[in-house]
């Protein structure tokens, strides 16, 4: 049992049942090392993602957490700077072989980035332009159906339903993150990287988003990085825990949050490494 | 992809195999829009590769010059120290040509004449000046290079044909039998012609030089930048980021762009009725000259300027603002810096503008023939381009090669004010 | 801050010789070097008889004399005391490239009758309907009619039609015999054609050069001076069967040659630093006569004695008459 | 002396700085909260010192010369000036500063060396004042800067008001070149069109401006249609854009998103170069490369080709126009946020997709205002069209035509004889001011376009 | 007794002892009416802030906190189509008087905004901006001072003091929102105005701005907004609460959180209006 400095129970928190489908590796990455020119932002970094799951990254600010994620669905290749070593597998495929496509990777690995990122074009384009560019939609009336599903997905369908055609970015904050949340969901990825997806968000949408995560791993695999080690109790089977750069501890959310095996996870839990 | 057995993979495979379907008719699209944008540099480049290519072939010839060397005897009964700076210098010249080509009989006045003809005329007045610098010299024997006139110039460079018809021919035979003996008794060579750059204009083409076009682009220029730079500047900031948004500031934006497409020539008209005519300044002056092209880049640098203060992020002037800085202090401190590149490139590209511009220095006279450099930005001069113009209009064939050398020279300039902006633009490029 | 150096105007035609003289004038004196602008004959008269002062030129080169209508201008400005200067002759080529092996040889009728805006088609006058040579005279070769010629603002422009077009135009038998007077002449043949095979290619003469030479069937029409640099390329058209050379113009028998002059403006006589000294160097013997440094240019010298009595006049500064007309 | 006053000023002003800035540093060290940090005190008293005095010495320095010369010929003995008109009188003066500078020829009047010995000497002496004149009036600013030190002294305003001011000069020196412009145009195009009536001038099919200016030239009679003439600067301009246009935006979206960074960081100043080649020199590529090759090749195919085609001088002035272009999408395309990238490529969107249909659409406004710049220039520009379009004006919208633009004419009507109560040197000014009002009008339009397609982002 | 949707203790968050200093009043508004074109941001609000307290502004996304808070240091002034009308006091003055120097009043009312904006400036010319233009060190040694003591009180020295001078914007989201925040107390201002200063912040890193937060309410005026009903709770001793635009209740934070007057507010912690 461990409490954080202000003393709340973090056992306490922790109410959804936990069924954790461990049938097969989805993600697995070997001694992946990112450096952003001089700085050593990742650390030989082993993982096993499962399928199906939802799998949580923690740790302090700074660690390395948007920086391994990104390394997923190979968004650090945009960075100049940026160079990443190792191995990451989806499905067995090496991601970072010269034979794959990083526009095929990415329309399997969906993402939602830390800081809302609207286009500026309106909700309605901003939803459908995934699937337009994969041509997922036969006909205006498909297309109108995949933004309607994914909006409501992302919870916020009814505050936009009759603005579709005004721009995205004239959404408040929290309405812009949920607008990238389904934007995201709406190519049907395998595989979805979430960003601190509630970090603008109320109580009550953050929680239709917990719901939305929890629905979208009957199908796909989810990763997602939060500061909120109530949230990632909430919604993680697994819990990855990275500390300046290392994969500290990964393993059961439950494990990582009752019984942590190494002393800074067992720090940071307990509040008391930043 | 591993086989997954459950419905809700069968889902998953169908999007992927869409996108999948759909992937290599979009990779072709790529490398269809990549194939466009090397086509469309390629071409660009293939026209200034032209271009340059034409001027460099014409162009090098005149970056050599041929010379003669002369063993001078400066007769004193021809130069006497009383009667300088006159003096009989083109016999004297001749007659040194003349003991190198045995066949000569150096009483023939016509002869003679022709045999001073292979000099330049500006040989005399490099001897005389020499002379005058020295008058102990009279009686005795120096030795002196001296250019060549251009026909000869133009054989020593193969630009004259041995084939055509002799009375065709700027040189009759007896004059190329001249020339192949000097030529085999090693007196004419060809050497690297610094007067292209030291002299300033002449009406023989072996003595024209670009100092005095070079001096007026430079006064003219730099008057251009004093004013149109701080002027543009000054202007952008304070409509950009000061001035109240209303009707006004809207029309004074669309008269700004609208500036920049009225005609080069209307602002030398401007010019020649404000500055010659109310002003009473001097014509031909570089100084007007600048003056006139400060009016045409100055739209160019506000254009840019705005647009670059335009793409600094509002987030950058509301974190300076909520620290207590003051509207100047924001701008001075952040925008303008972070928008330098932007603006360094407006003003590159407008100033490059100006260095090229000629309509407008035609109407104030900056075509004239002068042969001496300007001083001051106040003498009378020439600019580059309009160097480049006279020199295209004169019937001599050996300024087809300098007129070409002379753009040369220009882009050279031009080039070099590329190099400096590149290094500023790196030196305050940020990313944000 | 005054004036220190010579300001001259004028003519593009005369422009190379005032250049020369400029040139070998500072060289020899160590004066300031006159400034010369090359600014077209009309131009250079109307800046030149804006007025008298040292912010106005001193001289400015004619390749026409001056006319009536200028000459009143001048006045009108206080520019009473002018004098003349005819330095010698230029003749107008009609060119064509070498690369051409046609013997071109035209009389002035068939020059107007290529070039001119109307012309005579069996009794009637009409607009120019001739696009070939060989539809002027069926000897002509059979191609197209092009020639590239200045524009109206240039004094070559303004001489070639009144020595090429008007002689030419009179020459037709329709005008010859017909009842015309000579102001149908000058309202009649003065207009060179506009629908394309005339093309005014602005003043630069090099680049009419450069454009004959790369097109072998297009004419140029230009002072002689650009014809006789370049030779090699370039050959001239026989007008009425006679050559242009130096020694046809000069005897007057090539048809189309023109005088040459500049004009000085004598209130600035002593008053301009060194203006007498350019004038007595422009005036000298060695620039002038055949054999000076002009007629190397391609100047066509005056005749002995009437160089001597010019040199007289205009030394003495001897004012001119108002011209006729 | 006038460097001697520049060089007081310079040091008198950096001076009042120090002193400034030392007097609010005292003060602050003495425990006092200063309104403004001490850098503001020494700056107002630099500004304070450095604008006055300096307009000062500029208008001194302007009105130098006229000064004394007036005085000059106003001391010259009774009844010289009789009967002389200015033209004369000036010439005289000409001569007294010839000799004043030490041009002597001749053997001048007596009085004429008089006068110019008093020239010398009242020069000098207006150079004294001038150096006095700065010594004073910066002591006395410097102590009325120093005065105002004080801790509760609002130097910051001060400062940026005086900057404030700088910044408003040099926006109405700007709105005054257009002023001028316009002001020169309206005034001769009102002349103009009270020569030749404004339909004809406006609807008229005809431009035949070669009107005879003197009593006895030899012209054509005129006729003021401008439409052939705007037909001839919209076709290559039309053909400008038409080549400049594609060619610059897929140089700037390949630089910018495919082109190795070595590649790009050579080709975009290389390509700017583009831009700076002097207008002369595309002319003489126009028609001596340009337009043989396209009349040839016209030839060949048995299509006939004017000599001067709209095409050859489009074509090359559409090259120099790519830099333009290029440039500033170049620059949009950067401005626009690095997260609506990532945005559009983390759905699986390819480089080019991402670049058409985000970027792109973002970037509208910068290359629109770099594609208006272009359509300016082309429409402005002036020496590749007097080189290489034709002087006569065909009503035709063909490329392969000889057509004349309007800046062609302006240089035509205006360089060589001109006659400002003849219709054909007014029409310079009319066609001039037609430009105006239609680039005015493109404008107008373009700025419309970019407000409403102005995107908001950040 | 409130409880969120995932049932935890409110009330249990709370462990902070409140004294709060009732002393006089820093802020007051009276009618403050915001319109961002024809859009009514505030409508009419009322409050008055009381010196050397923390208060917090709550409310669902768009409801208008980020808008007050910018009335208070009149950053809206920078928006074209803002206007505000109504009266805001502080120390009793007009800040929308004509006489009031908008520059001096951002000097006295500092600002962390609810997105991280450093400038792209090296870390430590971020942080010395403030004390240089108002002139608060008077040698390189005393800025260097201010420098170190700013980023401790940000919580983020450890993580920079090695590249103080590498740039400010190639930081991690969260490293970046403690530079605004090291940024804004450097230049010691009297009221401090924090937009969701915590929202990309770990767990350890949001106690020690919290910490922050409660030390500086010994000397200074804190108002900040947050989505956290557990940091309000945690830090604050006044809770305002909005909703369209509308202050619908204002009090101290134990009160509104144990025992709401109105429904709204009642609805919003239990999580039942978003
Ligand atoms: N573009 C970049 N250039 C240089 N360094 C970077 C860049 N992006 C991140 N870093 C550095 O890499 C390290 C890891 O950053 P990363 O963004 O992955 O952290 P994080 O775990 O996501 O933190 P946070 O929770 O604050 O978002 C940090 O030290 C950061 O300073
Ligand atoms: N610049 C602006 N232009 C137009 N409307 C705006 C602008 N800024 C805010 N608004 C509108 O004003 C209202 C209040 O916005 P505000 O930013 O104050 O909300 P908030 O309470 O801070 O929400 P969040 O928690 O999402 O930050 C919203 O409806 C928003 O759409
Ligand atoms: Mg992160
Ligand atoms: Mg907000
Ligand atoms: O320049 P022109 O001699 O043709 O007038």
């Amino acid at each position: 049992m461990v409490n954080n400095p202000k003393g709340e129970a973090v056992d306490a928190l922790r109410t959804v049942t936990r069924d954790i489908d461990t049938n097969s590796t989805k993600i697995s990455a070997r001694g992946v090392q990112v450096h952003y020119g001089d700085t050593h932002a990742i650390k030989d970094v082993d993982v096993d993602i499962k399928e199906r799951s939802v799998t949580a990254f923690i740790g302090p600010s700074g660690c390395g957490k948007s920086t391994f994620l990104r390394c997923i669905n190979r968004m650090n290749d945009t960075i100049d700077i940026c160079r990443v070593t190792g191995d990451i597998r989806i499905d067995g495929d090496d991601i970072y072989d010269r034979s794959i496509d990083p526009v095929q990777l990415r329309a399997r690995v969906g993402m939602v980035f830390q800081k809302p990122n609207p286009f500026p074009k309106s909700i309605y384009d901003n939803v459908a332009y995934g699937p337009k560019i994969h041509g997922l939609a036969r006909s205006r009336a498909e297309m109108d159906e995949i933004v309607e599903r994914s909006l409501r997905r992302g919870a916020i369908w009814d505050e936009v339903k009759d603005r579709l055609h005004a721009p995205g970015t004239g959404l408040s904050g929290g309405q812009q993150q949920r607008l990238c949340i389904a934007r995201a969901v709406a190519t049907d990825p395998e595989v979805l990287l979430m960003d601190e997806p509630c970090s603008a968000l109320d109580p009550i949408a953050t929680a239709q988003i917990e719901e939305l995560i929890d629905t979208l791993r009957e199908k796909y695999t989810v990763v997602i990085v939060t500061h909120s080690m109530q949230q990632a109790a909430r919604v993680s089977q697994k819990t990855a825990f990275f500390h300046l750069g290392n994969l500290v501890e990964y393993g059961d959310t439950d494990d990582i949050f009752t019984n942590p095996k190494d002393r800074r996870t067992e720090s940071y839990i307990s509040g008391r490494i930043g | 992809m591993t086989d997954i057995p459950s419905g809700s993979g069968a889902v998953a495979r169908t999007t992927m195999d869409k996108v999948h379907g759909s992937l290599a008719r979009r990779h072709r699209k790529q490398l269809i829009l990549q194939i466009f944008g090397i086509t469309a540099i390629s071409l660009a480049f293939l026209m200034l590769f032209i271009l340059l290519a034409s001027l460099i072939t014409t162009g090098h010839k005149a970056f050599t010059q041929t010379e003669i060397t002369l063993e001078v005897f400066i007769d004193p009964e021809e130069i006497s120290v009383e009667r300088l700076p006159r003096g009989n210098f083109t016999n004297v010249l001749a007659a040194a040509v003349a003991a190198d080509l045995p066949s000569v009989d150096q009483q023939d006045r016509a002869e003679m004449r022709v045999v001073g003809g292979i000099l330049s005329n500006g040989a005399q007045f490099q001897l005389r000046d020499r002379v005058v610098e020295e008058p102990e010299l009279i009686g005795q024997t120096i030795t002196i290079s001296v250019p060549v006139s251009d026909p000869y110039d133009q054989l020593h460079k193969d630009l004259l044909d041995r084939e055509t018809p002799e009375n065709l021919r700027r040189l009759d035979d007896t004059q190329i039998a001249y020339y192949d003996r000097l030529v085999e008794n090693g007196a004419i060579a060809a050497s690297l012609n610094t007067g292209l750059l030291t002299n300033a204009d002449s009406r023989f083409p072996e003595l024209a030089g670009l100092k005095g076009a070079i001096m007026g682009s430079f006064w003219a220029l730099l008057t251009c930048f004093l004013i149109s730079f701080p002027l543009g500047i000054g202007a952008a900031i304070y409509l950009e980021e000061f001035a109240p948004k209303n009707k006004l500031s809207d029309f004074i934006e669309v008269n700004i762009n609208n500036l920049a497409a009225v005609p080069s020539v209307v602002f030398g008209l401007l010019a020649l009725s404000v500055f010659i005519g109310l002003f009473g300044l001097p014509r031909s002056a570089p100084f007007v000259g600048g003056l006139t092209l400060a009016l045409m880049t100055m739209p160019t640098i506000i254009i840019a300027t705005r647009a670059a203060l335009k793409a600094v992020p509002p987030s950058i002037r509301e974190a300076a603002l909520g620290l207590g800085a003051s509207k100047q202090q924001v701008v001075f401190g952040h925008v303008v810096p972070l928008a330098m590149p932007g603006i360094l490139t407006g003003t590159i590209i407008g100033l490059a503008q100006a260095l090229g511009e000629t309509a407008p220095l035609l109407l104030i006279g900056m075509n004239a023939f002068i042969t001496s450099a300007p001083a001051t930005p106040f003498d009378s001069a020439t600019a580059l381009p309009t160097q480049i113009f006279i020199w295209a209009d004169s019937p001599e064939r050996g300024f087809v090669s300098r007129t070409s050398a002379a753009i040369l020279v220009l882009l050279t300039f031009l080039i070099m004010m590329n190099a400096i902006a590149i290094y500023l633009r790196s030196k305050f490029e940020r990313k944000w | 801050q005054s004036r220190d150096a010579i300001r001259i105007v004028g003519s593009s035609t005369v422009f190379p010789y005032t250049q020369a003289v400029a040139e070998q004038f500072a060289n020899i004196t160590g004066a300031p070097s006159p400034i010369v602008e090359s600014t077209g004959t009309g131009g250079g008269m109307q800046i030149f008889c804006g007025g008298v002062g040292e912010q106005h030129p001193d001289i400015t080169g004619a390749s026409r004399a001056m006319k009536a209508s200028e000459y009143e201008l001048c006045q009108e400005n206080g520019v009473t005391d002018i004098t003349e200067a005819l330095i010698g002759f230029d003749g107008l080529s009609l060119a064509i490239s070498r690369a051409n092996d046609v013997e071109w040889s035209l009389s002035l009728a068939e020059i107007y009758l290529a070039l001119g805006a109307q012309v005579p088609v069996n009794g009637e006058w009409v607009d120019n309907p001739y696009t070939r040579w060989s539809e002027i005279n069926p000897d002509l070769p059979d191609t197209d009619i092009l020639a590239y010629g200045p524009p109206p603002t240039s004094g070559t422009r303004d001489a070639f039609v009144e020595l090429a077009m008007h002689a030419g135009c009179e020459a037709l038998d329709y005008v010859a015999n017909g009842d015309f007077d000579g102001d149908w002449v000058e309202d009649n043949c003065s207009r060179m054609r506009t629908d394309g095979p005339f093309v005014e290619a602005g003043e630069n003469d090099n680049l009419i050069v450069q454009r004959i030479v790369a097109d072998p069937n297009a004419m140029g029409i230009f002072g002689y001076s650009f014809l006789y640099e370049n030779m090699d390329t370039l050959k001239g058209v026989q007008i009425d069967g006679v050559d242009p050379s130096i020694d046809t113009i000069a005897d007057n028998s090539y048809p189309i040659s023109r005088p040459l002059y500049f004009y000085v403006k004598n209130a600035h006589r002593g008053v301009i630093p060194n203006l007498d000294a350019f004038i007595e160097e422009y005036m000298s013997d060695g620039a002038l006569a055949s054999g000076g440094y002009l007629s190397e240019r391609g100047l066509v010298p005056l005749a002995e004695e009437r160089m001597q009595m010019l040199q007289d006049n205009v030394l003495n500064g001897q004012s001119m008459d108002a011209p006729a007309g | 002396m006038t460097t001697l006053a520049f060089a007081i000023l310079l040091v008198a002003s950096l001076a009042a700085y120090a002193l400034n800035r030392r007097a609010a540093t005292t003060i602050r060290d003495g425990g006092a909260r200063l309104h403004s940090v001490s850098n503001y005190h020494g700056l107002f008293a630099l500004l304070l010192m450095l604008v006055p005095v300096l307009v000062v010495i500029l208008i001194w320095l302007v009105l130098q010369g006229p000064v004394v010369n007036a005085m000059v010929m106003w001391a010259l003995p009774a009844g010289t000036l009789d009967g002389l008109d200015t033209g004369q009188a000036d010439l005289i003066l000409a001569e007294i500063q010839s000799i004043s500078g030490g041009r002597i020829f001749g053997d001048p009047e007596p009085w004429k060396l008089a006068a110019a010995a008093h020239l010398t000497e009242l020069r000098e002496l207006a150079a004294l004042g001038l150096v006095l004149l700065t010594a004073l009036l910066c002591l006395a600013i410097m102590y009325v800067a120093r005065r105002k030190v004080a801790a509760g002294f609002r130097a910051r305003q001060g400062v940026e008001r005086i900057i404030s001011g700088l910044m408003i000069f040099c926006s109405v020196a700007a709105i005054f070149t257009t002023v001028g412009i316009v002001a020169s145009l309206a005034f001769e195009t009102y002349k103009f069109l009270r020569l030749v009536p404004l339909t004809e001038f406006l609807f008229g099919l005809n431009w035949e401006p070669q009107i005879p200016i003197r009593a006895d030239q030899i012209a054509a009679a005129g006729a003021f249609g401008w439409l052939p003439v705007i037909a001839g600067t919209i076709v290559i301009t039309f053909v400008a854009i038409f080549i400049a246009v594609p060619i610059g935006l897929l140089s700037a979206i390949y630089l910018f998103e495919f082109a190795p960074k070595r590649i790009r960081s050579v080709a975009k100043p290389l390509l700017e170069i583009l831009a700076g080649v002097p207008t002369v020199v595309y002319g003489f590529f126009a028609i001596l490369v340009v337009a043989p090759a396209i009349r040839s090749l016209g030839a060949s195919m048995g299509i006939p080709v004017a000599p001067n085609t709209a095409l050859a001088a489009g074509g090359v002035m559409g090259i120099m126009l790519v830099p333009f272009i290029s440039s500033f999408a170049d620059d949009a395309l950067s401005a626009v946020p690095r997260s609506m990238r990532d945005g559009a490529l983390a759905l699986g969107a390819t480089r080019a997709e991402t670049v058409l249909n985000v970027l792109f659409p973002a970037a509208i406004p910068g290359i629109v205002g770099g594609v208006l710049l272009a359509v300016s220039r082309a429409i402005g520009e002036t020496m590749i069209v007097v080189m290489a379009a034709g002087l006569m004006a065909n009503l035709t919208l063909n490329p392969l035509e000889s057509v004349t633009t309007v800046t062609v004419q302006i240089v035509t009507l205006l360089i060589g004889d001109t006659s400002f109560d003849n219709p054909k040197t007014l029409a310079a000014f009319a066609l001039g001011m037609m430009l105006f009002i239609v680039t005015l009008i493109i404008n107008i339009f373009a700025l419309r376009i970019v407000r409403k397609y102005r995107e908001a982002y950040d």
